[in-house]
Order: structure tokens, then C-alpha cells, then sequence
């Protein structure tokens, strides 16, 4: 993934966290989202180890040693930060109060089925915050390259390693396209200016429906 | 990027409330109940209420304005001996009263809160309260499935708040706030005074913006918050 | 009831509340202990409406409008008082926290069975925290007279009333008599000074079993 | 009447702690764990321990230390990718390892200091963390019983308490704190300060005292609560 299709995805998804939301955003690519984000745009950033108002990271010599968040990172409040306990933190998550995650993933299915906490044998680690994260916040959407670093899809018809939940994710953005789980499928809703539709499907494991109208390019 | 603002009039922020909603009431006695916000209710007169609340407040306040106005339907509750015209219109059949022990009637709420579908207990096993209620064994002991309860709506009293909606609760005024304002579908809260960001400790934040969807500013305080002459 | 025989049962009952012991003290005679508790003894009164440090009742003109216990009196906090939400003061109670409840009666059972909270088509008005303070406290004392207005018992061989909860009663302290609840049965324990045990017997709607040896007086 | 006083030396509070107990430990990475408490517990070397902690912190401190000394038999957790050595002795089969997801493992605690039995979820429905579970309906839909976990003990890491154990915790330092303090049959708290009594805004207490049994007067903190250098 070049760094230009890297900050395309990005800036995409970023374009999707409006006015008044409360958001999570996943360790990895999803934070690299903020970047995107407008300054002046209200919105209210959760990390599930207890922050409401989720602040600029500090570097080590000016971080207060009892913040951070759930990545591990220091950071910083904002006007209007609360700090509250870890049960606390996940009721905002399930009562519907999350009103969007973005998530990284191993694999996703065309139905939104996700696996992005465990590689059998591989990778072990317990599931932290991922998987009431991508079951319960209002709109989950995915953020990953469309493809893995063998150039294998990573969107497949249905996933091959154990889940984190079924059918939770509703948006999935890549450096080829952004694509929309609907009732009727997995659906191509935009893609990448110089990439073609022929490209994305060949780098898709599901079945991917294909608008008769011209796609809209980010 | 700003923490959202959520600052509403009053009369906006009741004329979201469609007849025959859920509602939940803050409140123990008097501290902590909304009296401005059941005030407007009463005012635009939304009918067919469910009403939960820890108790019925007294003859003459709160609740027993729109019990006396006629609007509510329900009430869930625990207690509601200091108010008589309540206990006449159960015993007359005028509303449905529902009853639970305090601390259960608070965990249901809280579990709503939590976004979780109920909780397992003891607490009545062996009397009246089990009976009908559907029943678990975990670990060779018998428990009784108490299920959440949720609200469309929770209306709350705070002491203070700032506009994205962090709210200070002052001494037991707090009791089933909190609770109510995690509970409910979307959260109304009165504040007695509203503080700018930044004007509320996070550490001392007692129920987080993020469960709150509209904030009302308080006049000067009426008389029926004060203390109770008896 | 005399008022000496009122202030030796409140006083008998006052000696149970121990060092370091969190107290729920009902409404009624059971707060009335208080002024029978030693001043400089350590012990953190819990009121279920949110307190953990219950200090003196004020005068109206001295009251915070925001500060009352479960049974509607302005009190006051002490160095050390806490405030919480119902849910959090009933998981005191609940999670054995709560060292000792004192509780009134309508009646009380051989098998420490308690019925406090309603008289079918008379007193209707919900148990509020009742249920859950005489289930869950670690001890449960009751504090009542010995019989009602009209001499009839209130300590029956079983209730009448819908009970509150079953078999939570540890302690039953009178104006005539203390009685524990064993697992052999309802034990009288100590008698008040001038009663004797035929009084009490004759005044008892529960089989009591009287100990051989001479019994303390309070 | 004055509130009882809890303050103990640190090593009469950790001598409380017998072979084969379980320790709930506070703390999401470093801000909240209780160091000095954990080196306590390494120093007098209680083993067959079962700890329950949100991770196993990272190589190297804390939850390692008592790895590193043989005193753990089971860990209860939601994620120790920090901890290669956990991850190690785990596919060794030298430590038992039970991960719940970090929301459930959280609400577990929070229902056991609550007092109930347990909670009903749809939360791991349709995956196998829901194999195994017993289930019940509520409303026509399927959920999982969650049982409560409690502890025989709970270290805590506080910013502040007074004598009574009133706690106040710091930023992200909340964490797990409160919810495993109320979830312990003993609960032992470390904190950097103890205020007298009246030190603390009754309104502001995190974790009031009645759930706290011991309370550690910390000394000058050591490296390990600082910042991590990556």
C-alpha cells in the first residue's frame, strides 16, 4: 500500500465521524484516522480502559504517567474529559451510547462477520475490548488493507479464523475501495481513483455486488 | 477537536417525549428529583405515561403532579407511602403500580445501563416477590432471573453540568441518576448550574457525557427543592 | 411500653453495634439506639439512599436540602462520609459489607422469619429497601415490643403477614427479653430486669427454649 | 462516632494472604496497578495463587514478577499480548490462563461486588466463548449466563485515601480498582497519599470505604509506577 492509497483510506473513513459523536477507534490504522478528523469538529473520543474525551498524544516527557489509553499511548485531556471505571467504560459500549468503531481486521466476510483478535497457535493474546467493541457499537466500520502483504484478499466469503463477532461490521474501507455490508450482500459503494472495478473484485474473496451506476471515487 | 454541546431549552427538551413513553425520575424524596423538567411535562401534558421512580415523591410534588393531572399510566416503584393520593389511585385501580425491593428496582436499572439483558439474584427466593419470575442455578444455588429495565426516557436533576453533558450530583441527590441516565434511551438532565469544558474535574465526574443527550440550564431554584417543613 | 423499659431494650441493643462496624439502623425505634451508642466509638452508619457516614439529624434551618437518610431526616456528614448511587449502597448491603441491620417488626418467627413491610389491604405502600437489609446483612437484629397495642405476641411460631424475607432474623431485642434464633430454635437469652420467665413465655407465640442456667439480666 | 480506622503496615496487610488464594490486582497496564503490594506478595511468596487481572502487564514488572517466582497457578484476564513470558509459561502449560472479554470480565467482577449471582449477555453468542455456557431467554431472545467472579482478596492502587479507605484514583489509574474492591472478600489498598479524615469532598470518593479493609500508606514511589520508555 503506498503511502498516498494509505492516506486515501484514511482520510475516508475520517470523513465518517460527524458532528456529536462518540467514537473508538482501534489500535493501528484506525487511530492514524484522526489525523483526517476536521479540528473544530465536536465529537467525543472513548478509550474503553475508562476516557471520555480522548486527547493529543504526548511524548514521554511531558505524559502524565496515570493517563493513557487502551493502546498504551499517553495522552492528554480535552475540555470536558471524564475518567470513570472500567465496568463503567463498557456500558457506554453495549448500551448503544458508541455511536461508531473503526476496527482493524486479520479477515472480514461479505456478510460482516469479523476476526481481528486470534491466530490459532500463532497469536494468543485474549480478545481485550475488541469484541463487545465490534458486537455493540451502533456502526462498526473496518479499516485494512484490501489485501494481505502476500497480495491474498483479506475480504473473504467467510472468515477462516475464530471470530470476534458475526455479521457486526457495516463498512469496510481499504486503499482500493470502501465497501457496504447490506441485507442483499456485500456491496462496492466507492473505490480509489486509479483503480478500476475489475482490480477490487479480483483482490476480493466474496462475492461483491457491483452498482449499475458509476462509483464515486475517494 | 471540541466536546459536543448539548445544551437545550426546557421546552425542547420535553417536546421530544411522545405520549404513552417510558420515563424514568430521578430522585430520592426530594433531592435529586427534576421538578423543573416534570413541571414542563406537565405543561405539555404528554398522557399514558410509565413512570419509574424510586418513590412517588409527596401529596403535592413532583410525581404527584402528573398523577394528579392524570398523565400516568404506570408507575414502577418502590415505595410510595409518603404519598397517599398515589396509594388511593393504585387501591382504586386509576394507575398500575408496579413494585420492587429498592436495591433490586436500582440494579435493573443499572444493568439497562450496562447493556446487559438482566442479572441473576437471590434477594426474594422464598417469598411472594419469586413467584412467576423465571429461575436459574448457578453453581447449585437457586436464582432468580431479574430482567433490565430500560426507558425511553430518564429525566435527571444535577447539581452541576457542563455542555456536553458531565453531570456533578451533590450529596444524596444522587441515589438513582446516575443509574436512570444510562438506562434510558435518551437522557434529559436539569443542572442547576452549567460550567464551561474543562470546569468539572474528570476524576469527579459522577455520571459521563456520553450517556446524556441534552442539558437544561435552571433559574433560580422554586421553593419545592428546598428543605421540607413537616 | 414504660419509657425505662424502651431505653434499657434501645440501650441492650445499642451494646451489639461493635468497633468498626458498618450499621443500617431502620426507621423507628431502631435509629433511637443511636443515643445509646458510646461516642468515641468507631463505626460508619450506611443509609441506603447513598450515605456511608450518617452524622447528626440537623434542625430544618440548618439542613442541606440535598442531605437526608433513607427515612427522610436532614442529617449531616462526618469527617469521612461518602455518597454513592442506589445501586452501589445496595451492593454494600448485598456483598456483606453490611455488618449489622436493626429492623423493626410486625412480626417475627421462632425461625427468625420477618414480616415489616406490608398488611394486605391496609398498608400497602412497597418494601422499599427492607427486603434486601434483612436478607443480606451479615446480622439482623429486630427491635420491637414485646407484644402489640393489644398484648397480643409479636414473635409467633410462624407469620402471618407476607414476609419480608425468611429465616434472616439473628437477634430479637423487647422490652422484656433478648432471643436468638438458633438452629435448635428461638433461645431466650436475656431477660430485662423484673420480668420474669413466665412473663415472657406468656407473652411469646413461639415455643422459646430456656437455658438451665440463670439467665443475664439488661 | 468517628469512622473506623483501616491503616496497616504493608507486611500485615500482605500476611493475611494464605497459600491458594485468589487476588484480584488493579490496574490496565501500568496506571493503576499496586506495585508495591504485588512486591510484597513476592517477598513473602504465597504461592498456588490464582490471579484475575485485565493483563499480565509487560515483561518484567508487576504480574511478571509473581510469574517469574513460581506463585501464580491460574491467571483470569482479557489480554497479556504485553507479557511474552505470560504467553510463554501459558503454551508451556505451566500456568493456567482464562480469558473473558475485557467488558464481561469487568461486569463480572462489578455483579459479584453487587452482590448478585451473575448477568445474562448476548455479548460471544454464535462464537465459541459462548460454548459451554449455560443460556436462558429474556423476551424471546437467547443470552448467556456470566456468572459472578469474586476474590478472596483485592490489591488496590489508589491516589488518595483517608484512614476509613475512601478512595480516589487518578486519570486511567481507575481502571478495575473500584469494581475489585467490592468484589474481594478483603480488600487491601496501596495509596501514594492518606488524607485525615475530611481530606476527601464526600461527593468526589471513587470507592467509598465500607468496601476497604486495609489501607497501605505508600513511600516514595519506585521507577516501576513512572512512565514507560519505549
Amino acid at each position: 500500500m503506498s503511502s498516498s492509497a494509505k492516506d486515501r483510506m484514511l482520510k475516508r473513513a475520517a470523513a465518517d465521524i460527524k458532528a456529536g459523536m462518540t467514537v473508538n477507534l482501534g489500535i493501528g490504522l484506525p487511530t492514524q484516522v484522526l489525523k483526517h478528523v476536521p479540528e473544530n469538529l465536536p465529537v467525543c473520543l472513548h478509550s474503553e480502559n475508562g476516557i471520555a474525551g480522548v486527547g493529543p498524544v504526548l511524548a514521554n516527557e511531558k505524559a502524565d504517567r496515570n493517563l493513557i489509553d487502551a493502546g498504551g499511548a499517553y495522552v492528554s485531556p480535552v475540555p470536558g474529559t471524564s475518567y470513570f471505571d472500567s465496568a463503567l467504560s463498557f456500558a457506554i459500549v453495549r448500551s448503544g451510547r458508541l455511536d461508531l468503531t473503526l476496527l482493524g481486521a486479520f479477515e472480514v466476510a461479505g456478510n460482516g462477520d469479523l476476526a481481528n483478535w486470534m491466530i490459532p497457535g500463532k497469536f494468543t493474546p485474549g480478545a481485550g475490548g475488541a469484541i463487545e467493541l465490534a458486537q455493540k457499537a451502533r456502526r462498526v466500520g473496518v479499516i485494512t488493507t484490501h489485501t494481505d502483504k502476500k497480495g491474498n484478499p483479506k475480504i473473504l466469503s467467510a472468515c477462516t479464523l475464530p471470530l470476534t463477532a458475526r455479521t457486526c461490521v457495516d463498512r469496510i474501507y481499504t486503499d482500493m475501495a470502501v465497501c457496504d455490508v447490506t441485507a442483499d450482500g456485500l456491496c462496492l459503494t466507492e473505490i480509489a481513483e486509479g483503480v478500476s472495478v475489475d482490480d477490487v473484485i479480483a483482490a476480493t474473496g466474496a462475492r461483491l455486488i457491483i452498482p449499475d451506476q458509476p462509483l464515486p471515487t475517494f | 477537536m471540541p466536546m459536543p454541546d448539548k445544551s437545550r431549552s426546557i421546552e425542547e427538551a420535553i417536546a421530544q417525549i411522545p405520549d404513552g413513553s417510558s420515563i424514568m425520575l430521578g430522585g430520592f424524596g426530594v433531592p435529586g428529583t427534576p421538578f423543573c423538567l416534570i413541571q414542563e411535562l406537565v405543561r405539555q401534558g404528554q398522557g399514558g405515561l410509565t413512570l419509574i421512580k424510586n418513590d412517588a415523591n409527596e401529596t403535592g410534588m413532583g410525581v404527584d403532579w402528573l398523577l394528579e393531572n392524570g398523565q400516568v399510566a404506570k408507575l414502577i416503584t418502590s415505595h410510595i407511602g409518603l404519598n397517599s393520593n398515589a396509594v388511593s389511585m393504585m387501591n382504586a385501580g386509576e394507575i398500575e403500580v408496579e413494585f420492587a425491593p429498592q436495591g433490586i428496582l436500582a440494579e435493573r436499572i443499572r444493568v439497562a445501563g450496562a447493556g446487559v439483558m438482566g442479572f441473576v439474584t437471590d434477594i426474594g427466593l422464598g417469598t411472594p416477590m419469586a413467584e412467576g419470575k423465571q429461575k436459574v442455578t448457578i453453581d447449585g444455588k437457586e436464582g432468580i432471573v431479574e430482567t433490565a429495565l430500560r426507558a425511553d426516557f430518564a429525566l435527571l436533576h444535577a447539581d452541576r453540568s457542563d455542555p456536553f453533558g458531565n453531570l456533578c450530583f451533590s450529596a444524596t441527590a444522587r441515589n438513582f441518576n446516575p443509574l436512570m441516565g444510562m438506562a434510558a434511551t435518551r437522557t434529559i438532565a436539569e443542572a442547576e448550574a452549567i460550567v464551561p469544558l474543562g470546569g468539572i474535574t474528570p476524576d469527579d465526574v459522577n455520571l459521563p457525557g456520553p450517556f446524556v443527550d441534552d442539558v437544561v440550564a435552571l433559574p433560580e431554584l422554586m421553593e419545592v427543592y428546598g428543605v421540607v417543613e413537616r
